[in-house]
């Protein structure tokens, strides 16, 4: 858009915080601003949701067992009775947790290793990326069991049985999604790196960490967001995939993932208990995708919206 | 370009050797042991599993087993399974055809998906069909492969009984009745885990196409009166799938690697159901060389997505 | 007889989230067979939105024509679809860009973004195509085209890229050329020859050339006729001679007398005359005179009545109230 | 019951004044079991009865194909080599014992030629030799002639420790010696009541001599014919895909009339238990699945609009939770869980009878194993004989609570019971699987009830069950409080099922936890009953020994029985598999037919 004149007639715009321009940008995305509205219900619901649904998670009821959402249950009950709402609300905090927090974990090992080996000329990038194919080629699997074995009970006397589990999941399934990220991020610095406006930051004295934070970082974003979200929605069917071979949380800790592995045989006796937590997936999934899509668009100035 | 190729592949030897390294210590480190059924049974006396353990080296030092396998590795012996106590390179590639066959095809029927509806979405950006195709990408990575794979099984199999669900490598028929019938029983796996591939690859080559269609070149093609079509595959395409070829060549490796839940949920004896019995059964020889060959394919076809780069990019030279 | 390309009362516009705007609001140039027009005016007043709505060039959304006839050999370009103006593309009309580091395909060999233009519009073999090609390359004094028809862009300089995009343009021999500043981004000695190149191309073909620049040292060394375009709309045309002599409209004025000039002595000491102020958004346009607000003449009448083109002498329009007798406006 | 009336009765049968049939009745009222009735008929001179299973069939073949489904496909096949029952079943399709238990507790001959008694001379009267004689005229699949030598060679192959075979023990403590060309004797070093135990049932299946001659010992992996059989099985072997496929066709000259029905038979390996009994039971695509471990209610349901229906079949199988008598918590040189502490909670018996009434055993069947178990208090579940009477259980979180309250454990402020600064916080762990999963839900809500805080811990099962000396998580170590899992019967016996738990079988580090007295329970009495039993040569004194052991662990509470489990398997309707509580599935192939 044109510059200001003095005298042109169009409103006032007055200086406006790149922040602003951002939110502005991004309001434009409809479906990103519904999904943000959704996830920030998601979230609510998990959090605020035991304060008013009190039922408990593990409240056995055999004659009850396997009915359809009514009155008493909302969500229905699984095959011993137990409420599925409360057992939603219980597992959808850890369930988003995880997802979030394992794509955050991530994006920031891939982004930090993704610069490092883009900046560097020399050993350190051959050297990080045969990191990254080391990382590459480890299956997850022994690692887990590994990494359970080795460091579960130490994590549960510091933080609690669930507080442990729950870092050492995070960490292991955000410990082994950082690699396409560093690719990525590696790829986008090597030809942000050779572009004139860094060659003239650089002309200007700039150190290479202000290169990479105030320059290049900025325009290698838009992937890496896109490469986040993707990971939520992974990280979060990792866990129930985890669940699916029985590792990941003790038995008796109901997360969305857990309960859809639980509902997968009675598909065809009670759909309801493995509906409302794949349906709990889907849209939070959904909602961080499209949230990505619009940050994407909001923060990548060349964009024309 | 030969030059560089040869520089790679010598480099490549010594992260292999580190990378087979870290990878046995890593199962060795594992907890578990492959007798573990004998175990409950009454009738095998304990002694049998602490000898079964000593006859195959369960209890020597790491680094010794490690020699021990890696110079069994060059003598191209990949040991045997302590399970089946079959050698193990029989094992695998009883295994490869079925794993190229299902996860090969689901990843081609992926590419054939998310290609024309990436580039389509791509030309009309913000249209409807945009729209539905991204949400589609979005409900296709978003709900995982064994809830996808059941609810296939409840509609093809159980309700509608089109489909067989368990996948069987003998089958009894021969010629033009043998291949309906592979394709058959391959139907509902190659769905399953080619819309979950296709979904998030769509995304990809959107944006990727998003990237390239408003640059000044593709203006001057138009100006050139060659016609949409024209414009979009010759011009427009053939600088957007370069990132897009690359991601191919990267993810080659996941399809030796197979589909562990996929392979679970419809009974196909590929790589991925070995890999999670060995590593369940804590079968390492097995584990080892599944995983060492994975190594090998992620560090060759890294070299080839960089060839490729450089060939596909003239602005890239490879020196 | 009938000029070879006639735009009258067009308008383009785009829509963006703040409004629409206005790019070009009611613009009529005519160009004769043979001839070379240049279009000048600041950057932003709709010059190259003119030049791409000729072909359809502009991204349809979010850009529309909304009104006007473009007339070339009798025949109206606007209603064609894109696939109908294909056979005018390069054919009829050539198109020169501003950005040749960028206008060239990168992974494609130059020579085969020129050949397949000629194999697009005219049924030639691919060995006819190639020879046409080095031919074309050799025209433009690309030397050893043999060699270099098969390298790609990144391997040629600014300069000789542009060269290629005149070799591109001419290939299926146009009647029209439009070049849209393709000097710009070269520096001047460069300059210098790819004007001089595009001149014998000119006579050598016979085309007529729509050359578009904001520099009125180009418009002064190769125009015939000059069209001035000021925020959306033509405010002088006139031969060049008639233009630099005797210039009507206060922006054309503006525009000579900040030119550098060297063989005034009395320039070495006076600082550069610059007209102050820029151009207007065109989401919602000014009524009246849109020069009005950065205008020394500017009068009442300017900021209420839109000054329409009126002949002041033969060949020679402008649209300004200044002098215009039917108002009796005061000097 | 007096020995004398027993007496008199054997007298009687052998009379003929008194029929078998009333004669096992008579028995099975005071509590011993078909087979055991059978053998102490044996041993009291008269002949097991040969009825073989029910087979109408009157020609060979003709039957198509057979289809099964083992979820947990066969990785190997040679019997002498199987780590679990997957692997019998697939041998046991090529390979073929002298005698099989059948379905209510009869040996079955297959290659003998009759079983041996004291009245056909084969038995000794003291138990301590048996005579087996071969059919005449069975070859093996190559056409070589089936002769004693292979047996005596079993016997060495099996008994070299060199061999590392898994049936060692079943061919232990016994020497086998060639009578002549078709007849061996087995010269047991003790007495041994239990005397149908080498050449019987899976563990007793035959391999050729003249193809593992040569790799007997340390050579044993590299046998070609590991994993291409040539046996004297129903059918001969065509295909092997470990852990996928098992293929075999019609044995044209085998060596019983009429047999095999089937022409060919596909065992297909992989997948989970629920879709096996999808295939078998909904869409019919397969027409037997091994191993049904499903909740009893997605099985009513497959079975309502199915082509298939579930088999049950009475074993001795206990799924139980045992009590850790030691400390798991505290170390003592280098050991937890060591002898040398006592569990600071569980040892007072008062928790442990707490812990007992807090099971509701009800639910579990409900909820999870329905027809598939019985609810029980006895460790010691089957044959019959051996089944305790005078135990009982009971579910009420009242009465848990009062002998808690008994006991000195206070409710505290949270719910959870204290007593001199402690809480009541068990650890319950097990391997993992869904309804186990489920009945340690089920077992926690019921604990927090009576105001016992229990954590929840699973563990992968080849983790559990591993004998890795550096891995915490295995049962033996027992690491936690109180922990779940299924120990099957193999055998018509209880000698092996108890034994374990004789104090000097404790599990400790000197013996690399080994012993497989894994909750470190010391009882005297306990030790002399086993002792006496091992040798008692009376069948029913040594019935009487077996359920006071039963009753000593139920009085001390050492393990707290959920579930008696039935072995679940999911059949085509048409089918007619030939299956037993004693035997694997695949032991009575050669039975198998269809109808309709």
């Amino acid at each position: 858009m044109a510059g200001l004149t003095l005298a042109s007639p169009s409103a006032e715009r007055g200086v406006y915080s790149p922040w602003r321009e951002t939110w502005r940008r991004f309001s434009r995305h409809k479906l990103a601003v519904v999904s943000l509205f959704l996830l920030l219900i998601l979230i609510l619901a998990v959090v605020v949701g035991p304060f008013i649904w009190r039922v408990k998670i593990n409240d056995i009821d055999i004659v009850a067992g396997m009915q359809g959402p009514s009155l008493s249950h909302p969500f229905g009950t699984d095959d011993l009775g137990q409420d599925i709402l409360a057992r939603m609300i219980y597992g959808g905090r850890i369930s988003l947790a995880v997802g979030l927090a394992a794509m955050l974990v991530s994006v920031f090992i891939g982004t930090l290793v993704g610069a490092l080996a883009g900046m560097s000329r020399g050993a350190l990038g051959h050297g990080l990326m045969w990191l990254t194919d080391l990382f590459l080629s480890l299956p997850q699997l022994p690692l887990l069991l590994l990494l359970i074995y080795l460091f579960r009970d130490g994590l549960k006397q510091v933080f609690g049985p669930e507080g442990g589990i729950f870092i050492l999941i995070v960490l292991v399934i955000g410990g082994l999604r950082w690699m396409p990220v560093a690719r990525l991020v590696r790829a986008q610095f090597l030809s942000i790196r050779e572009k004139e406006f860094v060659e003239a930051a650089r002309a200007l004295g700039a150190s290479p960490v202000r290169q990479v934070v105030k320059h290049i970082l900025p325009n290698a974003l838009g992937p890496v967001i896109i490469a986040g979200t993707i990971d939520v929605a992974a990280a979060i069917i990792a866990e129930s995939t985890l669940s699916f071979l029985g590792l990941g949380f003790p038995p008796d800790t109901p997360t969305w993932g857990r309960l859809l592995y639980d509902a997968k045989d009675f598909l065809d006796i009670g759909p309801h208990w493995a509906l409302f937590p794949g349906g709990a997936i889907f849209i939070a999934v959904v909602a961080i995708n499209f949230i990505g899509d619009g940050l994407r668009d909001a923060l990548d100035a060349r964009r024309v919206i | 370009m030969s030059q560089y190729v040869l520089r790679r592949l010598m480099i490549a030897i010594p992260s292999l050797l580190g990378i087979s390294l870290v990878l046995f210590v890593v199962l060795a480190l594992a907890p578990g042991d492959p007798f573990s059924e004998l175990a409950t049974n009454p009738n095998v006396p304990p002694e049998v599993q602490a000898a079964l353990r000593a006859r195959f080296g369960l209890d020597d030092p790491i680094y010794l087993r490690y020699l021990h396998w890696l110079n069994a590795m060059l003598h191209g012996d990949w040991g045997f399974s302590f399970v089946s106590r079959m050698d193990v390179d029989t094992l695998i590639l009883q295994r490869l055809p079925a794993t190229l066959y299902v996860i090969g095809s689901a990843q081609i029927l992926a590419l054939l998906i998310a290609i024309p509806v990436g580039v389509y979405a791509a030309t009309k950006p913000y249209s409807l069909f945009d729209q539905v195709a991204n949400t589609l990408a979005f409900v296709g990575f978003s709900l995982p492969t064994f809830f996808t794979g059941i609810l296939f099984i409840l509609i093809f199999s159980v309700t509608l009984d089109w489909l067989p669900f368990v996948y069987t490598t003998d089958i009894k028929a021969t010629g033009i009745h043998y291949v309906l019938e592979m394709i058959r029983q391959a139907i509902m796996p190659v769905a399953v885990l080619g819309l979950f591939q296709a979904a998030s690859m769509t995304r990809f080559v959107r944006s990727a196409m998003l990237d390239v269609i408003r640059l000044d070149y593709v203006t001057t093609a138009r100006a050139k009166g060659l016609g949409q079509a024209k414009v979009i595959v010759k011009h427009v395409m053939r600088n957007a799938m370069i990132p897009v070829v690359t991601l191919i060549a990267l993810q080659m490796p996941a399809v030796f690697g197979g589909a562990i839940v996929t392979e679970q949920i419809f009974r196909i004896p590929g790589i991925g159901s070995l890999l999670i019995s060995s590593i369940l059964s804590n079968d390492t020889p097995v584990v080892m060389a599944v995983t060492f060959v994975f190594a090998c394919l992620v560090v060759l076809f890294n070299l080839i997505a960089d060839v490729l780069y450089g060939w596909l990019d003239p602005r890239i030279s490879l020196r | 007889m009938a000029p070879l390309l006639e735009i009258k009362g067009l308008k383009t516009h785009f829509s963006t989230d703040d409004g629409i705007l206005q790019a070009v609001d009611g613009i009529d140039i005519t160009i004769n067979r043979g001839e070379t027009l240049c279009v000048v005016g600041e950057s932003g007043c709709g010059k190259t939105v003119t030049a791409m709505s000729i072909l359809k060039l502009i991204a349809m959304p979010p850009g529309r024509i909304a009104a006007g006839e473009i007339i070339f050999e009798g025949r109206d370009l606007v209603p064609l679809t894109s696939n109908q103006l294909d056979e005018i593309r390069a054919k009829e009309i050539g198109f020169i860009f501003q950005e040749p580091m960028t206008s060239l395909n990168p992974v494609l060999t130059v020579g085969e973004q020129i050949a397949e233009s000629l194999r697009r519009h005219e049924n030639v073999t691919r060995k006819q195509a190639l020879e046409r090609t080095i031919e074309m390359l050799k025209l433009v004094q690309i030397p050893n085209a043999e060699g270099r028809v098969h390298n790609y862009p990144h391997q040629f300089s600014g300069g000789m890229r542009q060269r290629v995009m005149i070799a591109m343009a001419l290939a299926c021999k146009p009647k029209l050329i439009i070049a849209d500043e393709p000097t710009t981004a070269l520096d001047v000695t460069i300059q210098a020859q790819i004007l001089d190149l595009l001149q014998d191309m000119k006579e050598r073909f016979g085309m007529a050339v729509m050359l578009i620049t904001h520099a009125m040292g180009v418009v002064a060394e190769t125009a015939q006729r000059v069209v001035v375009m000021y925020a959306g709309k033509v405010v002088e045309e006139a031969d060049v001679d008639a233009l630099f002599a005797d210039p009507g409209h206060p922006y054309t004025q503006g525009l000579i007398r900040s030119i550098p000039r060297i063989d005034l002595d009395s320039a070495h000491k006076t600082r550069l005359e610059a007209i102050g102020g820029s151009v207007p958004i065109l989401i919602n346009p000014p009524v009246g005179c849109r020069f009005a607000p950065r205008c020394k003449f500017a009068m009442d009448v300017c900021t209420d009545k839109e000054p329409l083109l009126r002949q002041i002498a033969p060949g020679h329009r402008m649209a300004c109230h200044l002098g215009d007798t039917q108002l009796g406006g005061a000097a | 019951m007096l020995d004398k009336e027993l007496r008199s009765m054997i007298g009687d049968v052998k009379d003929g004044r008194m029929d078998r049939r009333a004669f096992i009745q008579r028995l099975a009222a005071v509590g011993l079991t078909a087979p055991m009735a059978n053998q102490i008929l044996a041993i009291g001179g008269v002949a097991m009865a040969q009825s073989p299973n029910p087979y109408p069939p009157t020609k060979r073949g003709g039957g198509g194909p057979l289809k099964l489904l083992w979820w947990q496909g066969p990785t190997l096949l040679n019997p002498h080599f199987a780590t679990g029952t997957k692997d019998q079943d697939g041998s046991r399709v090529f390979y073929e014992p002298l005698a099989s238990w059948d379905v209510n507790g009869h040996l079955n001959p297959i290659l003998a030629a009759e079983i041996p008694s004291i009245q056909n001379g084969g038995l000794s009267a003291d138990a301590k030799s048996v005579v087996w004689k071969l059919k005449p005229g069975v070859k093996w699949h190559d056409g070589k002639p089936v002769t004693a030598d292979d047996l005596v060679f079993n016997w060495e192959y099996a008994s070299d420790p060199a061999t590392a075979c898994v049936s060692i023990s079943t061919y232990s403590g016994l020497t086998v010696e060639k009578v002549d060309d078709l007849t061996i004797r087995i010269k047991f070093n003790d007495p041994t009541p239990f005397w149908a135990n080498a050449f019987v049932g899976a563990y007793g299946c035959i391999i050729p001599k003249h193809l593992f001659a040569e790799y007997k010992g340390g050579k044993s992996r590299e046998a070609p014919n590991n994993l291409k059989p040539v046996g004297t099985g129903p059918y001969k072997f065509v295909e092997f895909k470990p852990g996928d496929l098992v293929r075999g066709e019609i044995n044209p000259d085998y060596h019983m009339a009429n047999r095999p029905f089937f022409d060919s038979i596909e065992m297909k390996g992989g997948g989970d238990a629920v879709s096996a009994a999808r295939a078998v039971i909904q869409t019919g695509e397969y027409d037997f699945a091994w191993n049904m471990q499903v909740e009893d209610e997605v099985l009513l349901r497959l079975e309502k609009g199915g082509k298939g229906k579930t088999l049950y079949a009475v074993g001795g199988d206990i799924e139980f939770i045992a009590v850790n008598f030691t400390d798991p918590n505290t170390e003592v040189d280098g050991e937890r869980s060591s002898l040398k502490t006592k569990h600071p909670i569980l040892s007072d018996p008062k928790v442990r009878q707490a812990l007992a009434l807090l099971v509701d055993r009800d639910s579990v069947k409900k909820a999870i194993y329905g027809r598939a178990g019985r609810a029980t208090a006895n460790y010691l579940n089957g044959p019959e004989e051996f089944v305790s009477k005078n135990t009982k259980w009971e579910f009420s979180v009242e009465k848990a609570s009062a002998l808690l309250e008994e006991a000195g454990w206070k409710a505290g402020a949270d719910g959870v019971r204290e007593k001199d600064g402690k809480k009541l916080k068990l650890l319950f762990q097990t391997s993992i699987n869904g309804p186990r999963q489920k009945t340690q839900a089920i077992i926690k809500q019921a604990c927090q009830k009576a105001g016992i805080d229990v954590e929840l811990k699973s563990v992968v099962a080849s983790v559990f069950f591993s004998s890795d000396v550096a891995n915490p998580d295995t049962y033996s170590k027992f690491f936690a409080d109180i922990e779940m899992f299924q120990i099957p019967m193999t055998q018509p016996d209880p000698a092996l099922h108890m034994r374990r738990y004789h104090s000097r079988n404790v599990a400790t580090k000197e013996n690399k936890w080994q012993g497989p007295n894994f909750p470190r329970w010391i009882n005297k009495d306990f030790d002399a009953a086993i002792d006496a039993a091992e040798t008692e040569t009376d069948p029913v004194n040594r019935a009487g020994l077996y359920i006071k052991c039963n009753d000593l662990m139920w009085q001390d509470t050492v393990f707290i029985p959920v579930m008696h489990r039935l072995a679940v398997e999911a059949s085509a309707n048409s089918l007619r598999p030939a299956l037993s509580g004693w035997a694997n599935q695949t032991d009575n192939l050669q039975d198998w037919y269809r109808e309709g």
